[in-house]
């Protein structure tokens, strides 16, 4: 049959229905309400549990202050946030992708870490490259890396159906191993030394420190606008593209996806190689950026704290990047709470968790806090 | 038992699905209960079987106010019910299905299952059920798993038995020997209540009928006194036709033909077994059978969806038997899906997304690697509006639509296009008679404009009103074909054909 | 102090230069801070989170600290450190590398056990594959070595091998269980004494030792003395091969807070008491007088020079 | 009408896919034989020596000798037999069993390649494997027994820390007894708490279980760097020592694997057992397998969907918390951070690749208790592979066995998915 549809005036019954509803208070609510909520209740608990430690009430009270001085409350704090923040949120972004295209990838820390060698090794074999060429190559090949050991997990699963959580988990446990023999290599390895170290990665190729010029130990890295352009690229993808579109409709239903001639096999692999190359990417920030080299285990869990932060950030690319924020502070805060009030770092751990808690399941905390929200309809709604 | 539902009110948020309804149920009696889609058949009925609880009024049993905290407690006073939606967990065995909830057990809570196939067996004998009780769910066709239903409610000695649209899904062979088990059952004095769109088996079966409007009881009468014509009005609001208005067909050009196709299924049994058919521009081929004949497996070839083992597929004159699904949808192939939940939307994507599920590739849709968001959302209303999809937003999630409209949403998006071949797998099932009009209507438009139109379905009669030519297929095979222009294909013959009956006795 | 990843609890390496540190404490009246560290990225934050806190000298404790350390002292010419198990080539100014003959205690330790070994096997496995930790694996397997070449036996060291510089390796120095697993192979395979050079790791090997009777399977000590920081498995320590940080961190407060300090590096050997072997403690009875007496003269020859450890 | 000719049945052969199968499986067996005969034989001389009893034990069964070269290329023959029936009478019903076997003969190859003029104790081996294979059965039982009911459980390894760490601190307090019941019922919390989360404040399962996971990790780590350095005898509990089972226990090589460990081992066996008979053959085990796979139809059935997850996710929970209280009541008597190491994720691997059955959780965690024993084994071997390709091989092994075996293994149908009453 033949509908012309090409430029098509609409009528009025057709204009009406390009309404979009406007955002009330409950997004509102949703969005800022009981998130800064979850945040504070969090510290509360935190102080409460450093009560039940034997903590007294005065270094209480200097351990906040430190965590808000060590995160938000100098230049320095601000860069050791933001330096926390980059691996976190790139990483973040490709599995929050992931997540989109009903992929639970728990592989962005062997992603990472092979992104990151395979950006050190690539940076100190080609010094002499000038540093408009050698940083940005070394970054595309931790991408480029990370894209392909995310692919294996990707291919198995298209080609066999073999689950994609049992891979990832495997794969990471693979990466560690593959990490500790390069580093030992004689090509890889430092000179001189016995333990596994690789070489450092050239001037030319390190991902230039910001704010040097204040202070030489200011961290804050150019790998931070790799960040901001990462958040922006993804949301494009996921929202606006083509390909998105597919990540999309084949991680809601994959059934309809292919009825409607979108190759899954495709799509998963696809959709597994950006993820790799975004832990790829982190994996590179983190070693052309902060470590300079690559030693045993130096991604040091972000892959695992990205998998909370894309989920705190429900996938979305601006969540992750807020998401980001808030934990990058946080660790850097800690470190100082630490310092300054002698409670340990790991304090921190237990108050992020408290945050996705109270985030993540926003019927708990109309639960215990009723009042000041509003009669949530949601709750009584849901399926069907 | 007799049981009343005074004042009844539900709401969803906002949706009040029933308001202040009030109905009577009587032992010894089978009540009709008529409604478009949404009308809130389902959730009147969720509420007397303890599965939802009413916002207001009450259910009394015998003229005793009770109160159902869960289906345990509906259950326990006799009243069950046979969910619109099968209630059946595929991987367990029918013996399994019907006990859950009411196990027979031996020591330290072990289940008995020799005593439960043995009462199975007991109910199967007793009603004529023919259910084998150690076959899985899965493995067996929805007409048996349709009587696993009501063998669960027997099971649980029910006497007030709660049907929601049971004959959807069912074959007419299978729909008379259905009628034969409700019969036996209001004679043996239970209550039952029979959902279902279709109206001359509400006729048929009813001794008194209930029409639902927007949650509102709009109708009673007496099945004796009402035609067809004056029910659907009571549902609809309005009069409708039930014959599909057409002229005869105007065969053209071969625009699919089928050689020698040979599919297999995962247990490598063959579905489709060495089947040639050709389908016509300009007519509707309607593909007559039993579910799980094959039929689904054709159109999976035909579509893409799965690759053919065997034999070679045409496509108004190209080859396309390797060819993938969005080609063949590219070359002007539409395909309504059978199962529009599953495969044919996404219910948490928009409208408007939906819409472009298949074709947002288009350039028409795309500015180079991105979606043109504006332009699909203009589309998306366009097309809501030329087939009817009542909708506030095209922004709103598809999901929230009502079976009819999304149905009418997924044929928008299949037939707004340059199209050459519709193949429409149960295009209409479980809807209500004014969207099954309309959706014909369309169908039959397409073939006028010059498109080969297929239809697959297991609704005898909307075969015989839509086709111009009608296969029937048995056992992976087409066992007979017949001419139906004018409608003069003889209705028992495929019948018989469907039913697998040898060819002497369908000629 | 900024620590390994091992954290201050360790019973071993961190916590014996953090009661160099407390000692100090006591002692000097000064004031100390600790900052641990949970990964090797968290190397260089948690110096630089010092660098703002005023401390007089600041620790690292731990070979991996090497290259952070060295850049912070770099970016930060008037901050003094002092680092732990990391000798710098060339020197930097403001930067005391403390560094440890471990292998002269452990030598001593190798002929201990070898001599009490009753299998005639015993055992050794390690962290990592680093030169702090490999260290006293060569000084146990040379005294071995000089114990069978002095005797004529013929005893065995599994988990390490000198000349192909292979060993076993839990490759961490947090997993407890690790240590009990590891230990538990090495008894499989014969050993009765098992050396384990990983930090807290050996406190699972300890465990294991106490669950078969020490009878079975002893234990040698690394670092502190472990009958004193493990009392709890004080029993099953044949003895310890005592890496003194405690007191060259003491000494090193000591010379910064009358002004003295000065970079470079000092080691801690058998002679000026940096290391030394640990007490027998209750196997003292266990041991016969002559292999004691053998033990103590090797400590003088080491001393004097008369019996080289290394080679 | 007019009748449709018949078409004539198919005489052309059509691969089906079990045949499909036979033949990827008859290939793969017969490239390994090539690769024992070429990679193993060549130039194998020596024997190798399997110690199968201690000193200790009171009937000494001889070493198992093997005479290296000769063995490998009876390996192979056998493999290169196995691979060949596949080939020529494909389709049958050993398929699988053939593969397994293929790849146990693979395994024994390389060691006896890996031991060739050398020894160690294999009973010693296989006991650890029993050893090192329990917190990670115990960790995917509980994984069975909360995805049965369709709650996803990523929080199996924060259950496990969670056991650990409060086995020794009330270990430490009451004893090991008290100490392994507080460890059960805080497993038990955690395990309720997921419930709490995920059913009645509808939490992404995943969300949740990380969330836990994270919680568990900061709270314990928290603990013991903040109390447990300054207050050590809160740290010091005692660990449950091996018992040993009279006349089972010595039996050679089965006794010492089986029939003389501590309770954990036990317990996982029987908890095991347990499991499959209340799964399969309980009035409530059918109940909480309907609600994992079919939740509304249970509820029309009356049984009680957010009680059923409720009480699995709690029992696997405590499960959980029982395999933890393992790391420091059964082994080492103290808690240490992160003393887990990532063993609760790979009994999640284990309950995929055991099929979301209980003994299936079981075998697939004794295949990486093996690896890890095995490798163990090979440092001290001196061989010439780089150990950290050791390491990796059985995650590789898992990776292809998942993909080829069980890549269309079901997880229960509602499995993840919150279920909304109303
Ligand atoms: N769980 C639910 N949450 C929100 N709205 C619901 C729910 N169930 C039903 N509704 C709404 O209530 C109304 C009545 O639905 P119901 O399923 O009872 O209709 P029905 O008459 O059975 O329709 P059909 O013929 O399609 O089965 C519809 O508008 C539907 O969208
Ligand atoms: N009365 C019965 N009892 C048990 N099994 C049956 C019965 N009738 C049919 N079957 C089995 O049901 C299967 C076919 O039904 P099903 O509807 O699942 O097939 P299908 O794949 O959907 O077919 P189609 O391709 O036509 O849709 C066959 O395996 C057949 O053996
Ligand atoms: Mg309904
Ligand atoms: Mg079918």
């Amino acid at each position: 049959m033949t509908t012309s549809i090409g430029k098509r005036e609409l009528d009025d019954a057709g204009r009406a229905l390009l309404k979009r509803s406007t955002r009330g208070r409950e997004d509102f609510e949703d969005l800022v309400v009981v998130p800064v909520f979850a945040v504070i209740v969090a510290l509360i608990l935190g102080a409460l549990i450093m009560l039940a430690t034997g903590v007294d009430l005065p270094t209480i009270g200097k351990s906040f202050v430190a965590l808000g001085k060590g995160s938000v409350g100098s230049i320095n704090a601000l860069s050791e946030t933001l330096t926390a923040a980059i691996p976190l949120v790139l990483a973040g972004l490709g599995l929050g992708l992931g997540f989109r295209a009903g992929l639970f990838n728990i592989g962005a820390e062997g992603q990472l870490l092979l992104g990151g060698t395979a950006a050190v090794v690539f940076s100190f074999t080609f010094d002499g490259l000038p540093f408009l060429l050698l940083m940005p190559l070394s970054l595309l090949a931790g991408a480029v890396v990370g894209a392909l050991y995310a692919s294996i997990a990707g291919v198995l699963k298209a080609t066999t159906g073999a689950h994609e959580v049992i891979s990832t988990i495997m794969l990471n446990l693979i990466s560690y191993q593959i990490l500790n023999y390069l580093l030992r290599q004689p090509y890889i390895q430092k000179e001189g030394r016995s333990d596994p170290i690789s070489k450092s990665v050239p001037d030319a190729g390190e991902l230039p420190r910001l704010l040097d010029w204040i202070d030489p130990n200011l961290r804050v890295h150019a790998g931070l606008f790799l960040m901001l352009a990462a958040v922006a690229v993804v949301w494009w993808i996921l929202f606006r593209s083509k390909i998105g579109f597919a990540f999309r409709a084949s991680g809601e239903n994959p059934d309809a996806a292919r009825y409607a001639g979108i190759k899954s096999g495709l799509i998963i692999v696809a959709a597994m190689g950006t993820a790799g190359a975004l832990a790829g990417l982190a994996g590179a920030a983190q070693v052309l950026g902060v470590l300079d080299r690559a030693s045993p285990g130096f991604s040091a869990g972000i892959g695992f704290n990205a998998i909370a932060l894309a989920l705190l950030g429900r996938s979305h690319p601006v969540g992750i990047l807020i998401a980001g924020l808030l934990f990058g502070g946080l660790e850097a805060g800690g470190r100082q709470m630490q310092v300054d009030a002698g409670v340990s770092i790991d304090l921190i751990a237990i108050i992020q968790s408290l945050i996705i808690v109270f985030i993540a399941a926003p019927l708990l905390v109309r639960a215990i806090f009723p009042w000041g929200f509003r009669k949530s309809d949601k709750a009584a709604g849901g399926s069907q | 038992m007799d049981v009343e539902l005074r004042g009844i009110t539900k709401r969803f948020g906002p949706v009040v699905a029933n308001d202040a309804v009030n109905l009577k149920i009587k032992g010894g009696e089978v009540l009709g209960l008529l409604g478009e889609n949404g009308a809130g058949k389902s959730t009147l009925m969720n509420v007397l079987c303890g599965l939802y609880h009413q916002d207001e009024g009450e259910i009394l049993i015998d003229g005793k106010p009770v109160t159902f905290a869960g289906p345990g407690d509906s259950i326990a006073a006799g009243i069950g019910m046979v969910h619109q939606h099968f209630m059946l967990v595929p991987v367990f065995t029918v013996a399994e299905n019907v006990v859950l909830g009411v196990e027979p057990t031996g020591r330290f809570d072990h289940l008995d299952l020799n005593t439960a196939r043995k009462q199975v067996r007991e109910i199967n004998d007793r009603y004529g059920l023919e259910v084998d009780p150690d076959a899985l769910i899965e493995d067996l066709p929805v007409g048996i798993q349709q009587r696993v239903e009501i063998l669960k409610v027997l099971f649980r000695s029910a006497d007030v038995l709660i049907l929601d649209e049971p004959t959807a899904v069912l074959t007419p062979q299978e729909v008379e020997d259905f009628f034969e088990i409700v019969k036996s059952l209001r004679d043996a004095g239970k209550a039952i209540v029979f959902i279902t769109h279709k109206l001359h088996e509400i006729l048929e079966i009813s001794d008194r009928i209930s029409v639902l409007r927007g949650g509102r009881i709009t109708g009673q009468g007496d099945p004796h006194e009402l035609t067809e014509a004056q029910l659907a009005e009571m549902m609809v609001g309005r009069p409708v036709s039930f014959t599909v208005d057409k002229t005869p067909a105007q065969p053209g050009r071969p625009m699919l033909e089928i050689k020698d196709l040979l599919m297999m299924r995962d247990n490598d049994e063959i579905a489709v077994d060495h089947v040639s058919m050709t389908v016509n521009s300009g007519e509707v081929v309607g593909i007559a059978g039993v579910q799980g004949n094959g039929q689904t497996a054709l159109v999976e070839a035909i579509t893409g969806l799965k690759h053919a083992s065997a034999g070679s597929i045409v496509f108004d004159g190209d080859d396309i038997t390797r060819a993938s699904v969005r080609d063949r949808h590219r070359r002007g192939m539409a395909h309504i899906p059978e199962d529009r939940h599953k495969s044919g939307m996404i219910g948490n994507f928009s409208i408007a997304e939906n819409m472009v599920l298949n074709s947002y590739y288009d350039e028409e849709y795309s500015n180079g690697a991105a979606v043109n968001w504006p332009h699909v959302a203009e589309t998306a209303a366009a097309f809501c509006v030329d087939f009817d999809v009542r909708t506030p937003s095209v922004f709103l999630d598809a999901g929230n639509l009502s079976g009819g409209n999304q149905q009418k949403m997924v044929v928008a998006r299949e037939l707004e296009r340059e199209t050459k071949l519709v193949i429409a797998a149960q295009p209409t099932r479980g809807l209500d008679v004014g969207s099954i009009e309309y959706i014909h209507k369309r169908l039959i438009q397409s073939r006028d404009e010059g498109d080969g139109v297929l239809i697959v379905s297991s609704e005898l009669d909307e075969i015989m009103g839509l086709s111009d030519r009608i296969l029937v297929m048995f056992k992976g095979r087409i066992v007979a074909e017949f001419d139906n222009t004018g409608g003069k294909a003889d209705r028992n013959a495929i019948g018989l054909a469907m039913a697998g009956a040898t060819k002497g006795a369908a000629a | 102090q900024v620590t390994d990843t091992g954290g201050i609890d360790d019973n071993s390496f961190n916590q014996t230069a953090w009661k160099g540190v407390l000692d100090a404490q006591e002692k000097l009246g000064v004031e100390g801070r600790y900052l641990e560290s949970q990964a090797e990225t968290d190397y260089e934050a948690n110096v630089n989170s010092l660098l703002g806190g005023q401390c007089d000298v600041i620790f690292t404790i731990g070979f991996l600290l090497g290259d952070a350390t060295a850049n912070a002292a770099k970016a930060n010419p008037e901050q003094k450190f002092s680092i732990v198990d990391f000798a710098y080539d060339p020197t930097i100014p403001n930067v005391l590398g403390q560094v440890y003959a471990t292998d002269q205690a452990a030598f001593l330790a190798g002929y201990l056990s070898a001599g009490m070994s009753k299998t005639g096997i015993v055992g050794t496995f390690g962290g990592i594959n680093i030169p702090p930790v490999t260290i006293f694996m060569d000084g146990f397997a040379a005294g071995v070595g000089y114990y069978n070449a002095q005797k004529g036996t013929s005893v065995k060291v599994l988990g390490w091998n000198p000349e192909s510089r292979e060993g076993l390796f839990t490759n961490n120095f947090e997993s407890l269980d690790d240590g009990r697993a590891f230990a538990q192979n090495l008894y499989d395979e014969g050993a009765d004494i098992v050396l384990p050079v990983a930090g807290p790791v050996g406190l699972g090997s300890a465990a294991l030792a106490d669950e078969l009777g020490t009878e079975a399977l002893k234990i040698v000590g690394v670092d502190a003395d472990l009958f004193f920081t493990d009392p709890e498995k004080k029993h099953v320590y044949l003895t310890s091969i005592m890496k003194r940080m405690d007191s060259t961190v003491y000494q090193v407060i000591e010379t910064t807070m009358n002004g003295n300090f000065e970079g470079g590096l000092i080691v801690g050997t058998l002679e000026n008491g940096g290391v030394g072997l640990a007490p027998y403690h209750d196997m003292e009875a266990m041991i016969p007088d002559d292999l004691k007496a053998e033990v103590e003269t090797i400590r003088q020859g080491i001393i004097d020079g008369s019996i080289k450890v290394g080679g | 009408m007019t009748d449709v000719t018949e078409t004539s049945i198919a005489t052309q052969k059509i691969e089906t896919s079990r045949q499909r199968q036979s033949r990827v499986v008859g290939i793969l067996l017969i490239a390994l034989a090539l690769f024992v005969v070429f990679v193993f034989g060549m130039g194998l001389s020596g024997d190798a020596t399997f110690r199968l009893s201690r000193p200790t034990d009171p009937y000494a069964l001889p070493n198992l000798v093997v005479p290296a070269g000769p063995f490998t290329y009876v390996a192979a023959a056998l493999l290169g037999f196995l691979g060949a029936r596949e080939l020529i009478r494909g389709g049958t019903r050993w398929t699988s069993l053939s593969l397994g076997f293929g790849l146990a003969i693979l395994v024994f190859a390389f060691l006896v390649w890996a031991t060739a003029g050398k020894s160690f104790s294999l009973t010693g081996m296989l006991q650890a494997t029993v050893v090192r294979a329990m917190p990670i059965a115990l960790g995917g039982l509980a994984g069975v027994l909360c995805e049965r009911v369709a709650v996803v459980n990523i929080a199996i390894e924060g259950m496990l820390l969670a056991g650990a760490f409060t086995g020794a601190l009330i270990g430490s307090l009451l004893g090991g007894w008290g100490g392994l019941v507080a460890a059960v019922l805080v497993g038990g919390a955690f395990g309720f708490m997921l419930a709490a989360l995920v059913v009645t404040y509808r939490m992404d399962q995943i969300v949740a279980g990380v969330v836990i996971n994270l919680f568990v990790l900061g709270l314990t780590s928290y603990v013991s760097s903040q109390v447990f350095s300054e207050f050590r005898h809160l740290n010091n509990a005692p660990v449950f020592r091996a018992v040993k089972i009279p006349l089972l226990g010595d039996i050679p090589v089965i006794g010492p694997m089986l029939f003389n460990q501590n309770i954990f081992v036990y317990g996982a066996l029987i908890l095991v057992a347990l499991a499959t008979y209340y799964l399969f053959h309980t009035r409530s085990g059918l109940r909480a397998r309907a609600v994992g796979e079919h939740p509304r139809a249970a509820d029309t059935l009356g049984v009680d969907v957010y009680r059923t997850r409720y009480i699995h996710v709690t029992l696997g929970g405590m499960v959980a918390g029982f395999g933890g209280a393992w790391f420091t009541l059964g082994s080492v008597g103290r808690f240490d951070e992160n003393m887990t190491g990532g063993r609760g994720f790979i009994g999640l691997a284990a309950m995929i690749f055991g099929r979301w059955h209980p003994v299936g959780a079981l075998m697939a965690a004794l295949v990486f208790g093996f690896a890890d024993s095995l490798q163990q084994k090979l440092a001290l071997l001196n061989t010439p592979i780089p150990s950290e390709f050791l390491s990796m091989a059985p995650y590789i092994a898992t990776m292809i066995v998942v993909a080829g075996l069980i890549g269309r293994a079901r997880a229960p149908a509602a499995d993840g998915k919150p279920y909304v009453k109303e």
